[in-house]
């Protein structure tokens, strides 16, 4: 029994991880499309992966190795309680909050390895996500709790069936504002284009990876490859009523994903504060709109 | 008339209490509020005195002319009290005329206005 | 015992220093220490006799009206307690810490300021009062001119300001023999009905200037901060703790036994809420500790005569036992402080900063008696406090409570400025090393300590003097017999 | 052993204390040592007895034969066993960080006083003993605040009193109201009287009472004293003070919401979607004290500041999720205090050990200290991640619960506030581990060692305690379900494990699982790849520079600049000197009227009394 479950975990991991590799494919490819560019195939990620951990990798101390496992423990950890398709794990008993919060200590261990590797530039990204994440998660959280508070459910599960029925019972119908606002928080939460302040390649040369390489830039790349399934799960989940079919599951994602990618890749950079501003302007009026419409 | 000549010496005590007052309000001199201190302390043993009067009263002592306290005397008390302001009077003007030497010893100066720890 | 003795005593004693004097440097000293002594045992010796009646002396045995008489209720018996017991403490302070006053002409002035503040308490003769009032004031206006050459000034103030009450007290003498034709008190209280009522609001009036001179009511109190910042500290815990008690007795006497039920307190509450008030308020600012202590007292006496004059026999209780509270405090502050400025040689604040550390007894008497007056819980001043919030929001005096909570709250915050700086800062100047004199801070702290844990006894004698206070009857009959 | 015992024992013992460690420094925490682990040893004996050990302590204390009345309830003894516990822990703590402290004498003097008055305030049966141990805990803990060696221990020790004391009188003002109307303080019996009497009069009774409460929970008008003391305040009284004192306050509003049901006087008032508009008022305070002390928090340059700071914004947690007064809002308050208590501590204790080694308290003059202080770091490390509310710590279970209370009754200003501080939380936190720990180590710190032993043992012990309660809350719950069954509130469902909220349930065993796997995990992939190559950290990409100093190369001053860009004019607004400019005035007051009446001419002051006299003659005549 505890046999199939762990192998159960292995293969969700490994499915996730295979996913977002090909998600950022996808992405690299589209980017250049759209800046008429060629670009690499979409396999590339997996070719880079796998020659980082080929790699000699340097290190800066144990606290630089616990925080690289921390990251991708947290994030595997997350995955697990999202729903993907037909496939739930512990997503049962997987509440929205919680897996806000999970998502965190990954956030954590990649900042602790980042700044314990001493380089100032790293702390610079640091300081500008965290200043970020403030800006995007208000609003973004002020959409879960509407959705919480109307779907009568804290889980992931519950309120994704609570959309079952078709097209007009989706949230992306009932609370168009707040789907708008979790889109771009979503932007922000994946940190593409305009919000993409802390990992700024020209100014911070990529700020938090900036002293990672082989094994722990493999495991960071992992790490971000299966943010971006959660990301893209929880959010189809949650406004796209989810899919007990994991092929529709996928095609939603990738819509969202590609979505994204496309906003991305128009966009300049917004300052940190800047960011944070437009976030707390317009996007959490509209969340707080949506919210007052939903609640009373 | 007789009514009116009591009130007279009231009044007048009253009056005099009253221009020792405006002398230690206004004068700027240390002596001539010390002065005016005296002038006060007269007027309210005038008062006392006063106040005790009948008149024509008689002088209340039992003499030859006078065997008897059934006569018409004046009262006792008051002059024994005048007596006691008297002397706490005299020796308040005596400390006080003392501490003014003293101060004009230090300070060379008798005028409010030229002594710093009299004008704040 | 004879009451009287309290007076004759050190009257006596006190003309035959300056022949003592010309024995040994140290014999004046000794001979008030014996004499405040002395006047303490014959108290403590009263205690029985009066806690059953009140005790009245006939002097020269003349019947009342017509003679003299002394009294000592349980009120009087109690101020006189407190009076002797503090002058004591006062004297002990006085042998190590005169310094460089002249030793005879100083114990002559202290003793007959004492004789005089203990005859204020005991006459039972409204003349007398004068009299008495006025010995008291010659011998302090003496004592505040001993310190320094500036204090000559000072000191010609509180002169002028003195003559000027002891003309209106006199006056209010003269009105009051001239319509009653009697200075007996009792006498006095027994037709004080029949009075005129406007004759009897200019002879109240008169008598509250006359006598809030010692009570340090606003604004006949407006000689203290000069007087106390520049006197001899030993002088100005007596004119804090001492005589400021024998002024609010007087006080009492006057309007709560002569001219009781006058409905005349409205005077009282006034000018104590103001005293209050203003006197917090200017020592909330003051940088110098005699001058803070000084306001703090003035701003005290405001808080009890407001706490008296609410006429019940629970605020009067508590208002006395704040005095009560007050003079062992203020005594404690001001022997501390003095002990501590004589060190550093100076008045401010500032410099006193670490002396908590380095004077550790004087330092920690001074933090009790600051703690005690800021009320915190098993000091006596804590109880005294709660005793008049609850009394005052049992009147539903609710803007009297909000005033004097908010007068507490400036005095703990100028109060606890003076502690923090005595212990919480570095030291910088030189101290002085003085012998402490453990004695009298002790004595008074572990009184505070006591009254604030054991207040009940003390409480049922306040409790007892109040309801006698509040009703002249009392007084009335057991002068002039059952009439 | 009786519960008067507990509370007088420590203030009697104090004065021993004091004697033997003026002679021995470390004697004093070696005694408060025995003291407090005896006490727990007591209190612990007391567990379930409630009620049976109400009692009453005779000392005549008030003109009115007063008595101190105790009480054993579920509440007190919680509270009780918290502050002996945390008492034990920072005398283990003190014992060698105060070998070379001057006062540690008055240190442990005033601590066990300390100890003792909250003792009587937590166990307090009636509102007289309540506020005579609440005095005697304000002064002793003044006085530990004073004793601190900055330079602004003074001032903020000052202020801290000073906004005490206006409390303290509001408390007893409404005490005496009541006292002269039923002529006893019992709790039941003011709560009865309290409820009997017409709305107004109990909403004004119970705001004079609640406001002292407020003060010393450090609520958003009157948060001003709270990062000042408990900066400045000596290193081993911030976890105290800290992680005990701000309780006391919220116990006071526990005894308010709920032994007084402040709802049942409330419940004719207007409402806000089924919840008194007094009872959201209190919860909106709660929810600013969060928004100003994040904000705040996060721009500290000052360690002590900072972390004061967010004690301020948890605080508001509690408060907030206290006043809902839901079983879900009670249980997530209660939760969240436990919680709070436990990882604000360590924080604190992990903060002192720090400087203790370095002796400074600003951030930007460390840095990289983790290799030098590895025990230190791992404390501090599990408590933020128990602060910012990230699973599997037990802060997460108690967030968890107030947000499920929060969205129960669709409160989205208090949710948004809620969510604000705890965002905002991840940035404070971080802040600290990244510029103390993390980066370049200074020069000047080449040779810190971790602290003695006995400093570290709390933070193990502590450190246990936060993991254990994040994986097995139900021990909390039950405690906590008795308390609420005890003040007749629903109680939550929960098992060892799992809690049970409005919207889905919460199993700690299942997510301490898929966090042990995805950890592992990752450790596999980890390990399988090649090996590594250690270097130094100076030893990083530069874009070409050459580096050589550390000190240069350490980003820590002003690590959230842009951040504190957008509130730099809210920070510039600040109540702290608004509430100092007010003080200033009144010593202008008091200096212009002693200037204008005290003026020092004679005359004019006899001149005030024939006026005075004039004036009162005229005004009787008048009347």
């Amino acid at each position: 029994m505890i046999i199939i479950t762990i192998l159960e975990f292995l293969l969700i991991a490994i499915f996730a991880m295979a996913l977002g590799l090909l998600f950022m494919g996808i992405a690299r490819k589209v980017v250049a499309r759209t800046q008429k560019r060629i670009g690499p195939p979409f396999y590339q990620p997996y070719l880079d992966v796998l020659k980082l951990f080929g790699k000699d990798a340097i290190t800066h101390g144990f606290i630089f190795d616990f925080g690289a496992i921390m990251a991708f423990g947290g994030m595997i950890a997350t995955l697990f309680f999202v729903p993907i398709g037909g496939i739930y794990l512990y997503s049962m008993s997987g509440t929205l909050l919680l897996v806000i919060y999970l998502m965190a200590i990954a956030y954590l261990g990649m900042a602790m390895a980042t700044v314990g590797s001493g380089n100032p530039l790293a702390s610079v990204g640091i300081s500008r996500a965290l200043t970020q994440m403030l800006g995007y998660e208000m609003p973004f959280i002020v959409v879960l709790l509407t959705l919480i508070y109307s779907s009568g459910s804290s889980s992931i599960v519950g309120i994704m069936q609570a959309q079952q029925g078709g097209f007009m019972n989706w949230n992306l119908i009932n609370v168009p504002l707040g789907t708008l606002v979790a889109f771009i928080a979503l932007l922000g939460l994946m940190g593409k284009k305009p919000f993409d302040a802390p990992i700024a390649p020209s100014e911070i040369a990529s700020g938090p990876v900036v002293e990672h390489g082989g094994k722990y830039l493999g495991l960071l790349m992992l790490q971000h490859a299966v943010s971006i399934v959660v990301k893209t799960a929880l959010f189809v989940n949650l406004f796209f009523g989810g899919a007990s079919n994991i092929l529709f599951f996928l095609l939603k994602m990738l819509l969202v994903w590609l979505l994204a990618t496309l906003i991305g890749s128009v966009f300049p950079r917004f300052k940190v504060e800047e960011g944070v501003l437009f976030y707390w302007k317009w996007p959490l009026i509209g969340a707080l709109i949506q919210a007052v419409i939903i609640i009373f | 008339m007789a009514f009116l000549n009591q009130w007279a010496y009231i009044g007048g005590s009253i009056i005099l209490i009253l221009i020792g007052l405006f002398g230690v309000l206004t004068r700027r001199n240390l002596i001539k509020i010390v002065v005016s201190i005296g002038i006060m302390d007269t007027g309210v043993n005038l008062l006392l005195v006063s106040l005790g009067y009948i008149n024509g009263g008689l002088a209340p002592i039992l003499t030859a002319t006078n065997p008897t306290n059934n006569l018409n005397f004046v009262d006792p008390l008051p002059q024994a009290l005048v007596l006691t302001a008297i002397v706490i009077g005299v020796a308040i003007l005596a400390l006080a005329l003392s501490i003014v030497i003293k101060i004009y010893e230090n300070n060379n100066t008798l005028q409010i206005d030229e002594l710093r720890g009299l004008k704040l | 015992m004879n009451p009287s003795l309290l007076i004759a005593l050190p009257l006596l004693i006190s003309f035959t220093i300056p022949l003592f004097a010309k024995l040994h440097k140290k014999f004046p000293n000794i001979l008030v220490l014996i004499s405040t002594l002395i006047n303490v045992l014959i108290t403590i010796s009263l205690f029985n006799t009066v806690m059953s009646e009140p005790l009245v002396v006939k002097l020269g045995n003349w019947n009342i009206p017509y003679g003299i008489n002394l009294y000592v209720d349980k009120l009087a018996l109690i101020s006189l307690i407190i009076i002797s017991v503090l002058t004591f403490l006062i004297a002990i302070f006085n042998l190590r810490n005169i310094g460089e006053l002249n030793q005879s002409k100083f114990n002559t002035m202290f003793l007959l300021a004492f004789a005089g503040i203990n005859g204020i308490i005991l006459t039972g003769d409204i003349f007398n009062l004068f009299v008495f009032i006025e010995i008291a004031a010659i011998a302090t206006y003496v004592l505040a001119t001993m310190k320094r050459k500036d204090s000559y000034q000072a000191a010609f103030k509180y002169i002028v300001m003195g003559s000027i009450a002891s003309v209106f007290l006199l006056m209010a003498i003269a009105f009051t023999y001239s319509s009653i034709g009697s200075l007996n008190m009792a006498v006095i209280a027994k037709s004080a009905g029949q009075l005129n009522p406007s004759l009897l609001r200019v002879i109240t009036l008169l008598l509250l200037v006359g006598i809030g001179i010692e009570a340090e009511l606003f604004p006949m109190n407006l000689w203290v901060p000069e007087v106390y910042s520049k006197s001899y500290v030993g002088v100005t815990a007596l004119f804090s703790g001492v005589l400021s008690v024998a002024g609010i007795y007087a006080m009492l006497r006057i309007y709560f036994t002569i001219f009781g039920n006058s409905g005349l307190y409205i005077y009282l509450t006034i000018i104590g809420a103001i005293t209050l008030i203003l006197g917090e308020l200017i020592a909330y600012q003051q940088n110098n500790i005699k001058k803070m202590l000084a306001y703090s007292s003035i701003a005290q006496m405001g808080l009890v005569i407001t706490v008296i004059s609410l006429n019940s026999v629970e605020t009067m209780q508590a208002g006395l036992f704040q005095l009560l509270n007050h003079s062992i405090l203020k005594v404690l502050l001001f022997i501390s402080a003095g002990f501590m400025t004589y060190a550093v040689g100076s008045n401010k604040i500032k410099d006193l900063a670490g002396l908590g550390k380095k004077m550790p007894i004087a330092g920690l008497g001074f933090s009790i008696g600051s703690l005690g007056i800021m009320g915190i819980p098993f000091l006596n001043g804590f109880v005294s406090k709660m005793m008049i919030l609850q009394n005052t929001l049992g009147l539903e005096k609710y803007f009297i409570t909000g005033l004097i909570l908010l007068a507490t709250l400036i005095e703990i915050a100028y109060y606890i400025k003076v502690v923090q700086t005595l212990y919480f800062k570095e030291n910088i100047l030189k101290v002085k090393q003085l012998f402490p004199c453990l004695i009298p801070v002790s004595i008074l702290s572990l009184t505070a300590f006591y009254l604030g844990v054991f207040p009940q006894s003390v409480i049922n004698i306040l409790n007892q003097v109040s309801s006698q206070l509040l009703d002249n009857s009392n007084y009335i009959i057991s002068i002039l017999g059952g009439i | 052993m009786s519960l008067s015992q507990i509370i007088i024992i420590p203030i009697i013992i104090s004065i021993f204390t004091y004697l033997i460690s003026k002679k021995f420094k470390t004697a004093g925490s070696l005694i408060n040592i025995i003291l407090s682990g005896y006490i727990l040893y007591t209190i612990t004996n007391i567990y379930g007895k409630w009620d049976i050990l109400s009692q009453s302590l005779n000392i005549n204390i008030m003109g009115n034969n007063f008595n101190f009345i105790l009480n054993n309830s579920p509440l007190a003894w919680l509270l009780g066993i918290m502050t002996v516990g945390s008492v034990f822990l920072i005398s283990i703590f003190s014992v060698s960080s105060q070998k070379n402290i001057n006062n540690a004498a008055s240190f442990s003097f005033l601590f066990s006083i300390l100890m003792g008055s909250i003792l009587g305030v937590v166990f307090a049966g009636d509102l007289m003993t309540l506020f005579i141990f609440w005095e005697l805990m304000t002064w002793s803990s003044f006085f530990l605040i004073s004793s601190g060696k900055k330079e602004g221990a003074k001032k903020a020790s000052y202020r801290y009193l000073i906004l005490s004391t206006i409390g303290a009188y509001l408390m007893i003002t409404s005490i005496f109201i009541i006292y002269s109307q039923i002529n006893t303080l019992e709790f039941t019996q003011v709560a009865n009287y309290l409820q009997s009497i017409p709305a107004l009069n109990s909403i004004i009774l119970i705001i004079m009472m609640g406001i002292p409460f407020l003060i010393k929970t450090g609520v958003f008008p009157v948060h001003v004293w709270v990062n000042g003391a408990h900066s400045n305040a000596p290193k081993e009284f911030s976890p105290f003070l800290s992680g005990m004192m701000l309780k006391i306050g919220t116990y006071g509003l526990m005894l308010l919401l709920y032994l007084v049901p402040l709802y049942n006087i409330l419940d004719t008032s207007i409402k806000f979607r089924g919840l008194p508009i007094f009872n959201y008022i209190l919860a909106l305070f709660g929810g600013i004290t969060i928004i100003t002390g994040t904000i705040l928090a996060i721009r500290q340059e000052d360690v002590k500041k900072l972390v004061a700071f967010s004690s301020i914004s948890q605080m508001g947690y509690i408060v907030m999720a206290l006043a809902i007064t839901t079983p879900l809002g009670f249980t997530g308050g209660l939760l969240h205090l436990m919680n709070h208590m436990i990882f604000k501590t360590t924080i604190f204790l992990t903060m002192a050990a720090v400087i203790y080694r370095t002796n400074t308290t600003k951030m930007s003059e460390m840095g990289g200290l983790i290799f030098r202080m590895p025990v230190t770091f791992a404390a501090y490390l599990t408590a933020i991640i128990a602060l910012a509310g990230i699973p599997p710590t037990n802060g997460f279970i108690s967030k968890w619960v107030i947000y499920q209370a929060l969205i129960q009754k669709g409160y989205i200003f208090l949710s948004v506030a809620a969510f604000f501080g705890s965002i905002g939380s991840f940035m404070y936190v971080f802040k600290p581990l990244s510029t103390v720990f993390l980066g370049q180590l200074k020069p000047i710190h080449k040779d810190i060692k971790e602290v003695p032993f006995l400093m570290q043992i709390p933070m193990y012990i502590l450190m246990a305690l936060m993991v254990l309660f994040g994986v097995l809350p139900g021990i909390q719950m039950n405690i906590i379900n008795q308390i609420a069954r005890y003040l007749n509130i629903e109680t939550v469902q929960s098992t060892l494990y799992t809690i049970t909220g409005a919207y889905g349930a919460w199993n700690s065993l299942i997510i301490f699982n898929v966090f042990v796997g995805g950890f592992l995990l990752a450790l596999i992939i980890f390990v399988f790849a090649k090996k590594s190559e250690l270097v130094g950290l100076m030893d990083t990409y530069t874009s070409g520079e050459y580096m050589d100093d550390p000190e240069a190369y350490h980003y820590a001053y002003k690590y959230y600049r842009p951040f504190d860009r957008i509130f730099d004019s809210f920070a510039a607004k600040s109540l702290t000197r608004a509430y100092d400019t007010f003080a200033r005035n009144i010593t202008k007051l008091g200096n212009l009227l002693g200037k204008t009446i005290v003026t020092g001419n004679g005359q004019s002051y006899a001149f005030y009394m024939i006026l005075l006299m004039v004036i009162l003659a005229f005004a009787g005549w008048m009347v």
